[in-house]
């Protein structure tokens, strides 16, 4: 479909100056300013992008965060060691169980206990971080065509993401909010029939899989509308610090699980999806390829753990645990992204200080900005999806 | 499926073709199959391991209040609910929850020292009042109570704190057996600090000691390994720590809430660790301590006996300014503790390095002073502004069976302050022991090694009318005791000592079916399980009483007593009748060295108020 | 990333080189030299991938400890560039025109800690919270608790009791405290 | 028959199409909810929110014209329905509502002044997503109209009226006298255009919550959401009776006109669930290709 | 409050143009909760632009048909304020499908009589959840989802949230968990339900009469009351 009929010449449009400011004047009335969100239903998680246009195109995009913000950075630093994992969790609801192992994780190594952690808890934080990301993927692949409301897909695909969470009820103990990965391991075996009950469900996953293609892949309308849409070219990557699918969409492979494999990665037979176009279309296609291949991850690692071990090491005890001076960054593979956390302690009871870094705040808020320009306010929505741009994190 | 992902193959998406307007129709397949929507929601039932509403059983629950520890979201609050009574190893709080606050981590679950803490699968909560989101397990009545699924403590290995107590080293058995060296070697740093980190801080330990002594916070101290700190809060309530450290009888222990499900911690050891880090050496006692000079007031007081009760006292009182005076019967300090237990458990070095820090700071002591014949109490009134009496149980009872009147039939007291200072001891080939205390096994376990010495092998009978789990002597000792290979062989009474060709040849024994009945003490026996146990000497080992030969008759007169010749005194353990006489110690609480030490810092207290009433 | 250490060390003069992993380094730069040495690892050194800036309040020493975490896509290591800045007068040389999101940072971190980076674009305005009026809100000295309930309503009605001193009121209120008094007396 | 027992009649049909339009989209949503996997909606919930919609107690006005707003979507509805003959043939003539020569152009313009009643109300409003929705309304309204008009054009030609009970009466006597099959070109003009005059996915970018909540009705509340929501139901049937008059044959007995409005709308449906709605100036551009090119055909067979 | 509307409030001061004010906007004093005083601009402060007066339901029959229709048909404002907004798509899809219920979402204030708070508020959601609220027709419900919303929950300490959501609007049914869950949620609106069939919903009139105290407490905790120009 080329629109070329359609496009204006956007040479004389305005540009942000060096200081962020806009070489757009609002009181010459050539422009209206319109919000989208907070209370949007189509902003992921509840954040505002404040739209200059110039007819049914935007000039500037400003994002505005912080209406989720609670100040964890600063409750984690009130809290014990073990008593950050349930704060660190509600950090990102999208993939919950990435920010506990973040911070086990981090707790572990600092106080050089990583080598307790048993073998049948890394597998188990495995299959969790990978059951969150298929959760994640489950809402996320055919959420992008409901940017352009097909909402069939979403509805499918939250149906599946609610058994998957059925499968994390019955391991961890809760549908979201998991708490499951605890410094020094996790909370719990693979309940008895896990795997077959689990088995069924990715079964299921495999047909819907196959459908989602045809309804989402195959379909003209939403070429139209993805193909050529928000383009991220390769030179952005470093200069904006894009990582994760929306780096992979452009042609650049970078995943920390094959770049610095974590947990058992190492020992799982995977090859991180890639396209080459950079746009919606690619970046869907890479998160779709990447849900085939989750569902391929957990079957793996079904496979490959061992059927009884301990769930976890000897601890300090959990109320005087101290830990000596030092600081690490730790960083694993989100379904968005490099998602890290630095943690600094200084021999006390609580950590110093936690900062997460979330792959949305360079996401959301610098590559955001720069792409919405020129862009039809229609596609805001499909874009910031496309980006999976995910506000708590980036306001923590 | 696979194939596709390694392939990476991109599908041509640039030109639109029929396919693409076709194939999205495929979804309209789904309208012949059937919805998926779970048909009732509002009764559906959550996995088995969901973490939903709290439950708490609150006959098991102790109130440790470790919950409300590790709940970072302050939802727990420690309440006080009826029908639950405050006792020794209960604190008779029970957790109150704010559902305003809880994030449904489980913490408190997991940690838990008595899992009575539990989280069901229901998950349905919904009320238009905010206020009543806070409520009591257990004890506020809620539809989930007998639920069975829910969220229990993670098995296997999940714990928050160490369940397994660090081991003492102690000298292997057939070390110790042929010596008096002190044969419990101690924690290391590591290991100190490895049991004080087992340690949940939940003070439910401090009402249980008999001295009250801030025990959670000496085990922070180790934890810190801030030994000086450690040393101020052992010596707030306790002058003897290491005496303390070794022999005490630790009833702090049994109501441990680690020990619930675990192994409760060794408190005592790491008292013990804590004064073994100070050196001996009064100088630096007095410093941490802070007692350098302590203000003196003109107030002079009397103590009689140099038990833990007295040294206690003493120590207290001189802490207050007033001079006091210790009058000793024996050569030497340390009452009981010095002549009634064995070295190998209590080595005399260490007696006197809390001694001697006690008369450091001022305290006088007399030796070889015996109360009314050198100088009678009446003297010690006219002259002193206060009299303690902290005077022991040193004289053995008899079980007053037949023969037991024999000559080499013993008192182990007695036998015990021989082999101290000293005296000959008759040591025999085979030995009989009767009684199933701490004293029994200090006396069956010296004699061991006295027999070691002289004959090079064990021979000990050690008989309780007692069961095996109801000895009152402590688990470990019945244990090394049998390590050591004496015979420790407990539910049979004494019935006689055969006495043949005037030599003592053995004792006839009972199976003892039942010790107590409505009317009090009354065994049962059966006489059909009769055994003799050979030997060749017996000693009594059932108790010990009181020496008041000091008392004069007058004093006497004025004092009042109870059943069995017990003094009685009134809560401020003044003498009834006697005001100025205070009284403490084994001869009202009976053998226990920290009752000692608490009737000691007690009476001196009372005696510090008695003699400020004026005031 | 052994070689690496020496030459930029030298060059840089890093203090307090901590290599926390085979891929993580750690180091304290000083301040004048912190900018230039990250263009340098951007550009030399294929430190192109820019992951993380964050601070750190040392309140005790009176610093902030600024962080720049660079990662090298090639070598797959990852280099944290440590700056101490005085917490009195905590201004910064702004790093916008090294990486586009670096901007977003430096304004966070104005917010969260006050410390400013001139030039940097939009670094006065409002990120997360609005109408502000007390100090950086992840400063140490902010205590956020304190805040909460001068600010925020709790719901009455709460009241715990600690077993321990609990327990003494009930089973034996007239326990005797010596040592503390004579310690309180020195 | 006199003026009042038509308009008797014409009470009740309007009565009847109201019902039949909240029902049809009861059960579409239904429909919908299956291909979901779900149930949906009780089959009663239209009837309740419009009750629901009539209690909302507050009532908020941003002047006259955003009263007239709904009045005039109404007054669309209800012309649109006065000069739609409802069924067509023998012994329907009572059903035939105030339909004369040239009722296509009214009904084309009714359809038009309801849509642009609901313009001046929402732009009333003073919502920017109001009138960002109705210049995205409009500018469709327009494309959609083009192919409509020259298939309609063709009809016209072909039938020679512009009465659309003459068409609809000359289609009559089986199934393949109608227009479907006697002007091909021109049916697929008129059916690609209904696409659009529908509203659905692909072309409902107008009321596109995701995008921008929700289009013209964004202010509207309350009684004026219930009269809207109303004027909907009736206008979706109209709109499927226009098409089933002109292209199907129209009806015959009220079975029929259930059988066909309920048919055609579903078309639309089953176009709409499947795929994702175009921009807006996508969905221009594809008006004026395929649906225009074909309606330039089928004026140009019936001209020569 | 910014640097324009300063201005021109100082201007406004220094000249007598304040008579034109109407008296019910005039700057005002009223008494917090905890005693304190607080002044209220109702021009600047009322983002409704006025003060919402009581809508007295009708009488009888027809206000329990009316609250039946109300109750069956439960308009959600989607609007996700907090975590608890991730169990919200599972509820309006196959599985648990509230759609059955008579629930459905609606993107705009205006049209929708349920206002789901999906736990946490911070202070700068909070004011923008006033002025849904606000825009929101009468009657009006507000469901409280988890923890957060009844005494702070995680977040108690939190200087950028609201500890109880009960001090700064009306709230009529609250839901414990953490986030609760779609069958806890599903079991709220049924209970919502009730209270409304009851006539017990009457948050929206609560909040007109107690307009005061709830923007005293309101304007406690929300410094910066200048909105920016949302439309919504």
């Amino acid at each position: 479909m080329s629109n070329k009929f359609f496009q204006p010449d956007r040479s004389k449009y305005p540009s942000m100056k060096d200081d962020g400011t806009l070489d757009v004047d609002l009181s010459s009335q050539k422009y209206t300013k319109i919000w989208l969100g907070p209370n949007h239903p189509g902003v992921t998680g509840n954040m505002a992008v404040e739209m200059t246009l110039g007819g049914d195109e935007i000039v500037q995009a400003k994002t505005h965060v912080g209406y989720l913000h609670r100040g964890f950075e600063k409750l984690i630093e009130r809290r014990l060691f073990v008593q950050g994992f349930p704060t660190s969790i509600r950090m990102c609801v999208a993939e919950p169980d990435t920010n506990e192992y973040l911070i086990a994780r981090s707790t572990e190594e600092l106080s050089g206990l990583t080598d307790r952690v048993p073998e049948m808890a890394e597998w188990l934080r495995t299959l969790a971080l990978e059951m969150a990301r298929l959760q994640g993927l489950l809402r996320g692949v055919p959420g992008q065509a409901g940017t352009y409301s097909l909402g069939i897909g979403v509805q499918w695909g939250v149906y599946l993401r609610d058994l998957i969470l059925d499968r994390f009820e019955e391991l961890t103990g809760a549908r979201v909010y998991h708490m499951y990965i605890i410094p020094g391991g996790v909370r719990g075996l693979l309940p008895s029939g896990f795997k077959r009950r689990m088995e069924d469900n990715l079964t299921d996953i495999d047909d819907f899989i196959v459908r989602i293609r045809k309804l989402i892949f195959h379909n003209s309308v939403f070429k139209s509308r993805a193909v050529g849409s928000a383009v991220i070219p390769k030179e952005w990557i470093d200069k904006f610090g894009i990582v994760g699918t929306n780096a992979r969409a452009s042609g650049v492979k970078r995943d920390v699980r094959k770049d610095n494999p974590y947990l058992k990665y190492s020992e799982l037979d995977f090859d991180p999806p890639t396209a080459t176009d950079g746009d919606v279309y690619s970046r869907t296609w890479v998160r779709w390829q990447e849900l085939v291949q989750t569902v391929d991850l957990i079957r793996q690692i079904m496979a490959k753990m061992p059927e009884k071990g301990d769930i976890r090491g000897d601890m300090p005890n959990a109320l005087h645990w101290k830990i000596p001076k030092g600081e690490t960054y730790v960083k694993l593979e989100s379904g968005r992204g490099e998602y890290g956390m630095y943690y600094v302690t200084d021999g006390s009871s609580k950590p110093r200080r936690v900062n997460l870094r979330g792959p949305s705040y360079t996401h959301a808020i610098a590559v955001l900005e720069k792409m919405l320009i020129n862009t039809n306010i229609a596609d805001v929505h499909a874009t910031m999806v496309s980006l999976q741009t995910c506000p708590p994190e980036i306001e923590r | 499926m696979k194939q596709q992902t390694r392939n990476n193959k991109r599908i041509n998406i640039i030109t639109m073709n029929i396919k693409d307007i076709l194939t999205p129709f495929t979804a309209w397949s789904k309208v012949v199959q059937d919805p998926v929507t779970i048909k009732d929601p509002l009764t559906r039932e959550a996995a088995p391991r969901y973490r939903g509403f709290h439950k708490n059983d609150i006959d098991m629950c102790i109130g440790c209040g470790t919950c409300e520890d590790i709940c970072e979201n302050q939802a727990i609050d420690m309440v006080p609910v009826e029908g639950v009574e405050t006792k020794s190893g209960d604190s008779g709080l029970r957790p109150r929850i704010d559902y305003g606050r809880c994030c449904w981590c489980a913490l408190c679950v997991d940690i838990c020292t008595t899992n009575s803490l539990n989280l069901t699968n229901e998950y349905t909560w919904v009320d238009a009042d905010p206020e009543v989101f806070i409520y009591t397990p257990g004890v506020d009545k809620k539809s989930w109570d007998d639920k069975e699924d829910g969220w229990q403590k993670p098995v296997p290995n999940y714990h928050f704190y160490g369940q397994k107590r660090v081991h003492m080293g102690e000298l292997h058995a057939d070390e110790r057996k042929d010596s008096f060296i002190e044969f419990v070697k101690g924690y290391s740093k590591e290991q100190a600090e490895m049991e004080a980190d087992r340690c949940v801080s939940c003070g439910i330990c401090t009402a249980t000691c008999p001295a009250h002594m801030g025990i959670p916070e000496y085990i922070a101290a180790v934890r810190n390994d801030d030994m000086e700190e450690g040393m101020r809060i052992l010596y707030e309530t306790n002058p003897l720590p290491e005496i303390c450290g070794r022999i005490c009888t630790h009833k702090c222990e049994d109501v441990c809430s680690v020990g619930v499900n675990g192994d409760a911690l060794s408190i005592r050891w790491l008292k013990r660790y804590i004064a073994d880090q100070i050196p001996a050496d009064v100088e630096k006692y007095n410093e941490i301590l802070y007692t350098k000079d302590i203000k003196k007031n003109d107030k002079k007081i009397a103590v009689i006996g140099s038990g833990p009760a007295g040294l206690s006292a003493a120590y207290y009182l001189g802490l207050l300014g007033y001079s006091v005076t210790i009058f000793e019967k024996l050569p030497e300090a340390g009452g009981m503790m010095r002549y009634g237990i064995p070295s190998y458990r209590l080595p005399y070095d260490q007696i006197d390095k809390d001694v001697d820090y006690i008369l450091s700071i001022g305290v006088d002591i007399k030796y070889n002073v015996n109360i009314g014949t050198d100088i009678t109490l009446q003297q010690l009134n006219d002259d002193y502004d206060a009299v303690y009496a902290g005077t022991g149980l040193h004289l053995g009872r008899s079980t007053r069976i037949p023969g037991s009147d024999h000559k080499n039939v013993y008192q182990s007291v007695d036998l015990l302050r021989d082999i101290v200072t000293g005296a000959p001891v008759p040591v025999e080939k085979k030995i009989v022991v009767i009684g199933g205390g701490n004293v029994a096994m200090d006396i069956t376990r010296s004699m061991a090694r006295l027999q070691m010495e002289k004959y090079g092998e064990v021979n000990v009978i050690a008989t309780a009318l007692e069961d095996e789990e109801h000895m009152p002597a402590d688990r470990e000792e019945i244990v090394e005791a049998r390590e050591e290979g004496c015979d420790v062989i407990p539910a049979y009474g004494p019935q006689e000592v055969i006495i043949k060709d005037d030599k003592v040849i053995g004792l006839k024994v009972w199976k003892c079916l039942s010790i107590f009945d409505e009317t009090g003490f009354n065994p049962k026996f059966d006489e059909s399980d009769e055994r003799i146990f050979e030997g060749d000497m017996v000693i009594e080992s059932i108790g010990q009483g009181m020496d008041l030969s000091y008392l004069s008759e007058d004093i006497k007169a004025k004092m009042e007593f109870g059943p069995r010749g017990r003094i009685l005194v009134n809560e401020d353990w003044q003498a009834k009748g006697l005001p100025w006489l205070f009284i403490g110690g084994d001869i009202i609480e009976g053998p226990d060295v920290i009752h000692g030490i608490a009737n000691g810092h007690r009476g001196a207290m009372s005696i510090d108020e008695f003699l400020n009433q004026g005031r | 990333m052994k070689s690496l250490i020496e030459r930029v060390s030298t060059k840089y003069n890093l203090q307090e080189v901590v290599q926390q992993r085979d891929n993580l380094v750690f180091a304290y730069v000083d301040k004048e030299l912190a900018i230039d040495m990250v263009t340098y690892m951007r550009d030399y050194e294929g430190y192109a991938h820019f992951t993380l800036m964050s601070c750190v309040d040392w309140i005790e020493d009176g610093k902030f400890q600024l962080l720049y975490l660079l990662n090298n896509p090639e070598t797959k290591t990852e280099f944290g560039i440590k700056v101490a800045i005085d917490r009195d007068n905590a201004v910064m040389q702004s790093a916008h025109h090294l990486w586009e999101q670096i901007w977003t940072y430096q304004r966070e971190l104005k917010e969260a800690f006050g410390i400013d980076f001139p030039g940097s674009p939009r670094v006065d305005e409002d990120f997360v919270v609005e109408g502000w009026d007390d100090m950086p809100h992840m400063r140490r000295d902010f205590d956020t608790n304190k805040y909460a309930e001068e600010t925020y309503f709790m719901r009455e009605g709460r009241k715990s009791y600690d077993p321990a001193t609990y327990m003494r009121e009930k089973l034996y209120p007239k326990q005797p405290v010596t040592a503390k008094k004579n310690k309180d007396e020195q | 028959m006199t003026i009042y027992a038509q308009l008797g009649y014409t009470f009740l049909g309007l009565f009847l199409v109201l019902n039949w339009g909240m029902l049809m989209s009861a059960t579409f949503r239904k429909i919908v909810a299956r291909v979901a996997g779900r149930h949906g909606i009780p089959i009663y919930q239209p009837w309740i929110d419009l009750v629901k919609n009539a209690g909302v107690r507050t009532t908020l006005s941003h002047g006259t014209m955003f009263y007239l707003g709904p009045v005039f979507r109404l007054t669309g509805a209800v012309g649109m329905f006065l000069f739609m003959p409802a069924l067509v043939g023998i012994g329907n003539e009572h059903w035939l509502n105030f339909s004369f020569q040239g009722d296509i152009i009214l009904i084309l313009y009714f359809q038009l002044f309801g849509m642009l009643g609901m313009a001046l109300g929402a732009g009333e409003g003073g919502q920017p997503h109001s009138a960002i929705g109705i210049g995205r309304g409009l500018a469709q309204h327009a494309a959609v109209e083009l192919p409509l008009t020259l298939g309609i054009l063709s009809l016209a030609i072909q039938y020679q009226t512009l009465s659309l009970v003459d068409i609809a009466n000359a289609q009559q006597g089986g199934i393949l006298n109608w227009t479907l099959f006697t002007n091909p070109v021109a049916s697929a003009a008129i059916m690609l255009a209904a696409l659009g005059a529908f509203g659905h996915s692909p072309f409902n970018l107008v009321k596109a919550p995701n995008e921008i909540p929700i289009g013209p009705p964004t202010e509207y509340h309350g009684s004026y959401l219930g009269i809207l929501m109303s004027s909907g139901a009736i206008i979706h049937v109209m709109e499927a009776a226009l098409f089933m008059n002109l292209v199907f044959g129209g009806a015959t007995s009220w079975i029929e006109f259930i059988i066909k409005t309920f048919l055609i709308y579903f078309y639309s449906i089953f176009v709409g669930v499947v795929f994702p709605r175009f921009r807006i100036e996508q969905s221009v551009v594809w008006f004026f290709k395929l649906p225009l090119v074909l309606g330039i055909i089928a004026i140009l067979i019936y001209s020569f | 409050m910014n640097e324009l509307l300063k201005k021109a409030e100082a201007n406004a001061s220094t000249k007598e143009e304040k008579s034109f004010v109407r008296p019910e906007d005039e700057e005002r004093e009223v008494i917090a909760p905890d005693g304190s005083i607080i002044k209220v601009n109702p021009i600047y402060d009322y983002f409704s632009g006025e003060k919402p007066s009581v809508e007295k339901p009708n009488k009888g029959v027809v206000e329990k048909f009316l609250n039946w229709a109300r109750a069956e048909s439960i308009w959600v404002l989607g609007f996700g304020t907090g975590c608890g907004s991730i169990e919200i798509p599972p509820l309006m899809t196959p599985r648990f499908d509230a759609f059955r219920f008579g629930v459905q979402m609606r993107p705009t204030p205006r049209q929708s009589n349920a206002f789901i708070i999906s736990g946490y508020l911070s202070v700068k959601t909070l004011k923008r959840v006033i002025r849904s609220y606000e825009q929101m027709p009468s009657p009006k419900y507000v469901i409280a989802l988890g923890s957060c919303t009844i005494n702070g929950g995680m977040y108690y300490d939190s200087y950028s949230t609201i500890n109880r959501l009960d001090k700064y609007m009306p709230v009529d049914v609250y839901i414990a968990g953490c986030m609760p869950r779609p069958e806890a949620l599903l079991a709220g609106f049924v209970k919502l339900k009730e209270i409304i069939k009851s006539g017990k919903g009457e948050g929206a009139n609560l909040y007109a009469e107690n307009f005061d105290e709830y923007k005293a407490n309101q304007k406690k905790v929300i410094k910066d009351w200048n909105m920016p120009d949302y439309n919504w």
